[in-house]
């Protein structure tokens, strides 16, 4: 029993927080995030070059082999250091799902080209009805002469504004929200029919809505299996959002911190306002609730990459179910010491905190946002309840 | 206990909701929404409430006031947030007006009070720096006599508006003897004076409303002080108070209730319009119920009021629970939004609601810290209501 | 537009007051929470000299005329004085309800002994399984030969133990939750058939189990009309709530005193711990709690008064739907701010506050008490939620 | 990182859940639910535990101790609290034992230890006075050495059990010199000697399990006295950690869930059982959520221990956060009960649980205050964590 990380790790974490540090500093994220892009190609293929986005991919793909438990240890580095590049959305959502699935093999020139950052892909799986349920799908896709005719809208998708590659969920049967009848397509985003619309978010980040209207698709361009794409993309969404959650935990601390340091520094009434005792305890529960959050991100990293070890069908079915009930108490965690930490970390700055200059609001933008990707505290809430209650 | 108005107010009440129901115009409205053209479009809005003769509720009568009671003032001020429509620019009519009518010169009334009415002056407000917060006491801005002038050298910093001000109001130091409330100064000065220049500060909702407004050598003239030299603090402390009593805002809350609901019928969740949602549920009905106390706390201060006795300490709860609430509300609004949440653009992305919730919530942070934090405010509350030393 | 008691209110609230400070102390009501009855019969003979029990009856009834907000003001000070006799059971709600239907006239004797202290009653409305569902009734009467024949057992009857006669809601007709086929039956607590079992609250009230076994009723005694019993009994509650809240302010106000003046006294590492900020914002935060619960007691107070002055049946209806609301909104307040108040002072008051000895940890008791008389918070808050979303 | 445990650790895992389930009998879980007969019943379950080697985890291997690893510690308090056992009385085995062989000398080992193992001598913990909570160090009760005795006079306060107890250790002054921690010594007291009364202190559970001891002229050997005279605080100080680091109480609070779970199961809410009811939901999910994490504290905060580094000042963490979930079960209880909720009877009245969750509320009340209250706590975190003066 320990939660050291190994050397291996400490080498990834080091090298990430390191050229974040020497090469990412506020101002440049300013300009990248003004971009049209949205993120930087030169830090992505530098990224590429540090190995980086070879991490999660298996060894036999190119990639390093690693789990849920090393995706938060880049994921916490690119928090504190809030960058902007698409290693949430291309690497481990999209990458994870071409490899991860039985046809992995299919997809090895596609991975490799994610891995030497040559290609950007996107998972476009929300659309404008759907809110949180990834099973409520309206975009269609009706065979016709062996290709599949994609009809629809997505919303919101994050890397859409540059992604080469996209994979869509679309109905092939069943009704609106039935988990069956789901099927995920490998989409070209230069296709005919698909047509973009990108915008910026508050946290910097870009994303799209993307129109598809009548994309042809040839019948072996899907990921998984027919009907059966919900299991996949479940999985995907559930090791993102322990991604997501580490992110937000490097960004907690990062608020902390600086919290910490501000207060001890800015003075009212001739003495620093960190000693106030009413700031101290808030900031003591800050902390309190920000150790609670790494304890669950570990914990629930930890039964992700024990569920996926599991051999025994039987084992793996009873693990998969624990690791989920895991990965949504932490993503109810995540959103609510996000928004204490980030509420906390603005009032306590004052009038200094509300202006775009400073880094607070940018990191309290990112948390908020966080919290409205796959599901808020109060879905993830009551499908939690659901896992427990029945 | 009598918790009904009079009739002449009844009939008052009519009256107003007729007005904004005519006046405040579609066109307003619109212009109003949009940074581009709300500095144009607030001046024309204050120039229809001048028409009409309800520019200063609160000023006396014989500045050019309504002469309105409390009950009158209060009915108002909750039809007006029930219809949607903005307040007033605060910082002429509602801070440095009332300072020049209880403590200017006949000269000083003459010159400014008919030009903040009809709305030809814009004002902006000058009592933060750069490392004072709500510690005003202890600002650095100095103002140095020499001659018929004032030298004001030092910085302003949360200046909403400098942009488009004709004045500001500043505390200046014109001493430093005894403690850092005296040798305060309350100055007025032309925003067109050389030496005045205008840093822009972007704010977390991307807006451009702050600003920073430094001043180099400003030379100033003597008949902008108000008042006695080094006696601005007493000036300015009595606007402080007058500030912190208007600003629950429950009138806005419910407003801002009314927008969520209406979104959260047509926001669907589980194959269900989210209001059906039992958390959801939960979250708006906490808000509801925590702004119907709210709404009597406030009634019961204008009862107090109408009664002859002033706002006390306990306008201190209505700031702190007031702006609790907006932002809870605000909150709740990137909730409803959901996946749009935090979507930088109204356009063509199939959820206009987003935009708004997003600016809303950023801009709202600040309102637990401006006006007298509510940290300060607590302490308000220990010390003059709780006895705490 | 005031809020300021009339003379003769101020003249009861310093009334009650004045005797419970002169003839209620702490040491006075242990002895009486100990004894059999729960609570004390001389007490109360001398509130109805003192004219206490005919506030809330009409006049023509030999009563005060008193309404909700008169209730309030005399319950604030049972609050305060931490009372046990049974001004809400058998006032506020048995008298209530013999007094505010239509065939009042009927039961001008047994109102005339409620205000001169000679009858004590109870109503019976809670079953083991209804929780807070008024409507949730499996107690039936079924007609047999004129006569009502009661089968059943109603649970935590406040003031049971010591009540003569019993209003008790049956099943006349209809399924279980039907709020229609509900009657209100008036039973002598000793008609052959009727057994209790009484026991002690946490807050010093004694209560009782009444078991029904076949017990006759005659078909006049029956308050208000057959199979419509919901409403006024719905009617009765809403008033009881009001009452109850104040009762809950009198004792959170209590509380806020204490504690204020204990942290002004108790020192902890040689200061006053009233001195340490971080209390003094928590005190700041429960008063601005008790605060709002008051205005939003008023404002329930004042919308009852109201909707039961209206003339117009129309304008009656709506404003009863919106004091109806008022009502929940202030059930609910009342159950998370005397949940506040009630932590706090016991946290402030350290050990001292753990002490059966020390008066606090009654107030307390009572405050949760109240929580789950008549609907708790979630109960309450949900049922707003209907009220105002649908 | 590895969050396994040892094949021989899921050895001992099923060793320990075997003799938990032959051993902790349901006349033994009956007779420790009853306040008459809780005193013998846990005096018998300590003995069962002291002849199957297992009643001091936490002693070194040649005073009678176990001599398991951090990780068996971990997984025999575990298993423990998931079979529902209570854990031993913590006066002797954990208070006042690691004192005694830590700082105690021969004779006072050989004379104490042994008994302390075997149960013979129940202890009773004389540490805070009336007026002196969480400020240990402002007592007052005074030991005067008059030849070879200490005359000790004063009180001690919110002392559990002393209506039982052979022996007290006490926190003493012994001199009034230099800082309020110096001149404190620590002293074993026999019970039986005259001139210490028992007063019994009633709580708000309606039980008696605190007294205050007072103590008139009583002449105590000075054969008691532990280490050198004067220093009591720095051994008091060594146990005050260890008693912070066993509070989190992950299992029992996981425990009282399952309780409730199972209750709510039965309870009928608006047709239903409570638990399809969507605030009972929400109420019972955070609990568990909350907990889920604090397991992982708590495991790394062992982890940590396994890797040889000792409890630091995260262990008030864990106090804090283990205490407010605690409470927060045991207010989830009395939601649960409804109705029934303070009924201070579990006869004949068709709710069974309601006792228990007015109990388990009310003694539960005092979690957050003794054992170094939370706010003392967050002191500690605030100074020694985050650096703040």
């Amino acid at each position: 029993m320990n939660f050291d990380y190994s050397e291996e790790q400490t080498l990834i974490k080091d090298s990430v927080a390191k050229y974040l540090q020497n090469n990412y500093d506020f101002d440049t994220r300013k300009k990248i995030a003004a971009s049209e892009l949205g993120y930087s190609n030169e830090h992505w293929q530098q990224f590429a070059e540090l190995g980086w986005l070879a991490i999660p991919f298996a060894e036999h793909l190119g990639g390093f082999g690693g789990n849920a438990i090393d995706d938060a240890i880049v994921m916490e580095e690119l928090g504190k250091g809030l960058a902007l590049e698409p290693y949430l959305a291309c690497v481990i959502m999209f990458g994870g799902l071409l490899a991860n699935g039985p046809d992995a093999s299919r997809h090895e020139q596609d991975i490799a080209a994610i891995i030497d950052g040559s290609l950007q892909g996107a998972v476009a799986f929300t659309e404008t009805q759907s809110r949180y349920e990834l099973a409520d799908v309206k975009t269609t896709a009706s065979l016709s002469n062996g290709q599949y005719i994609l009809n629809g809208e997505k919303v919101v998708v994050a890397n859409g504004q540059a992604a080469d590659k996209l994979i869509i969920s679309a109905r092939t049967a069943g009704e609106q929200s039935d988990t069956t009848g789901i099927t995920l397509f490998y989409v070209d985003a230069n296709a005919a029919g698909v047509s973009k619309t990108d915008y910026p978010m508050m946290d910097g980040h870009r994303v799209a809505n993307i129109t598809l209207t009548d994309v042809a698709v040839d019948s072996e361009n899907i990921v998984g299996e027919v009907h059966h794409g919900y299991d996949n993309l479940a999985r995907a969404i559930d090791r993102a959002i322990i991604a997501t959650a580490a992110e937000a935990l490097g960004i907690m601390e990062k608020l902390l911190h600086t919290t910490v340091a501000y207060t001890q520094t800015r003075k009212q009434f001739g003495v620093a306002i960190g000693s106030f005792q009413a700031l101290q305890h808030r900031m003591v529960d800050m902390f309190i609730n920000v150790e609670q959050t790494r304890s669950l991100l570990l914990r629930s990293a930890c039964s992700n990459v024990a569920a996926h070890q599991a051999s025994d069908p039987n084992t793996c079915e009873e693990l998969l179910k624990q690791s989920k009930q895991d990965t949504l108490a932490l993503k109810v965690m995540v959103a609510q010491v996000g928004k204490l930490v980030g509420d906390e970390a603005l009032q306590m700055h004052g009038g200094i905190g509300m202006t775009d200059e400073l880094d607070v609001g940018h990191y309290v933008k990112r948390l908020l946002r966080i919290n409205t990707m796959f599901g808020d505290e109060d879905y993830s809430m009551q499908a939690f309840a659901k896992g427990s209650l029945g | 206990m009598d918790i009904t108005f009079s009739d002449s107010d009844q009939a008052f009440r009519t009256e107003v909701r007729q007005f904004f129901a005519e006046s405040y115009t579609d066109d307003l409205k619109q212009r109003l929404g949009s940074s581009a053209t709300f500095s144009e479009a607030i001046i024309d809005w204050q120039k229809v409430l001048y028409q009409q003769g309800w520019i200063a509720p609160d000023w006396p009568a014989e500045y050019g006031g309504t002469g309105w009671s409390s009950a009158k003032k209060f009915i108002y001020e909750t039809e007006r947030a029930q219809a949607g429509v903005p307040d007033v620019l605060p910082f002429g009519l509602k801070m440095v007006g009332p300072v020049i009518y209880n403590f200017g010169t006949d000269e000083q009334k003459t010159k400014f009070l008919p030009a903040i009415l009809n709305s030809d002056h814009w004002w902006c407000q000058g009592y933060s720096e750069p490392g004072a917060g709500s510690d005003l006491a202890s600002l650095s801005t100095r103002a140095e006599r020499d001659g018929d002038h004032y030298v004001v050298n030092g910085a302003k910093v949360w200046t909403s508006y400098a942009q488009y001000a004709d004045w500001i109001f500043c505390l200046v130091r014109t001493s430093s003897d005894g403690k850092p409330q005296q040798g305060i100064s309350f100055l007025l000065i032309d925003m067109t004076l050389p030496g005045i220049s205008i840093n822009p500060i972007i704010g977390i909702d991307n807006r451009h409303t702050l600003n920073e407004v430094v001043f180099d050598n400003v030379r100033v003239p003597v008949d902008g002080l108000i008042g006695e030299e080094n006696k601005g603090w007493t000036y300015a402390k009595s606007l402080l108070a007058h500030e912190r009593n208007a600003i629950a805002g429950v009138g806005d809350i419910k407003n801002g209730l009314s927008a969520i609901h209406e979104h959260a019928e047509k926001t669907m969740s589980a194959g269900q319009p989210l209001t059906r949602d039992p958390a959801f549920r939960a979250r708006f009905s906490q808000i509801q119920i925590d702004v119907m106390a709210l709404e009597y706390s406030e009634l019961r201060t204008v009862a107090k009021s109408i009664s002859g006795q002033g706002p006390g300490p306990e306008s201190s709860l209505l700031k702190i629970r007031g702006t609790e609430l907006q932002q809870r509300v605000q909150e709740l609004m990137l909730y409803v939004a959901g996946n749009f949440a935090g979507a930088q653009t109204s356009d063509s992305i199939g959820n206009d609601f987003a935009d708004r919730a997003r600016v809303e919530y950023m801009y709202g942070r600040a309102a637990t810290v401006y006006g007298g934090s509510n940290e300060i405010q607590k302490n308000i509350i220990a010390k003059a209501i709780l006895g705490l030393g």
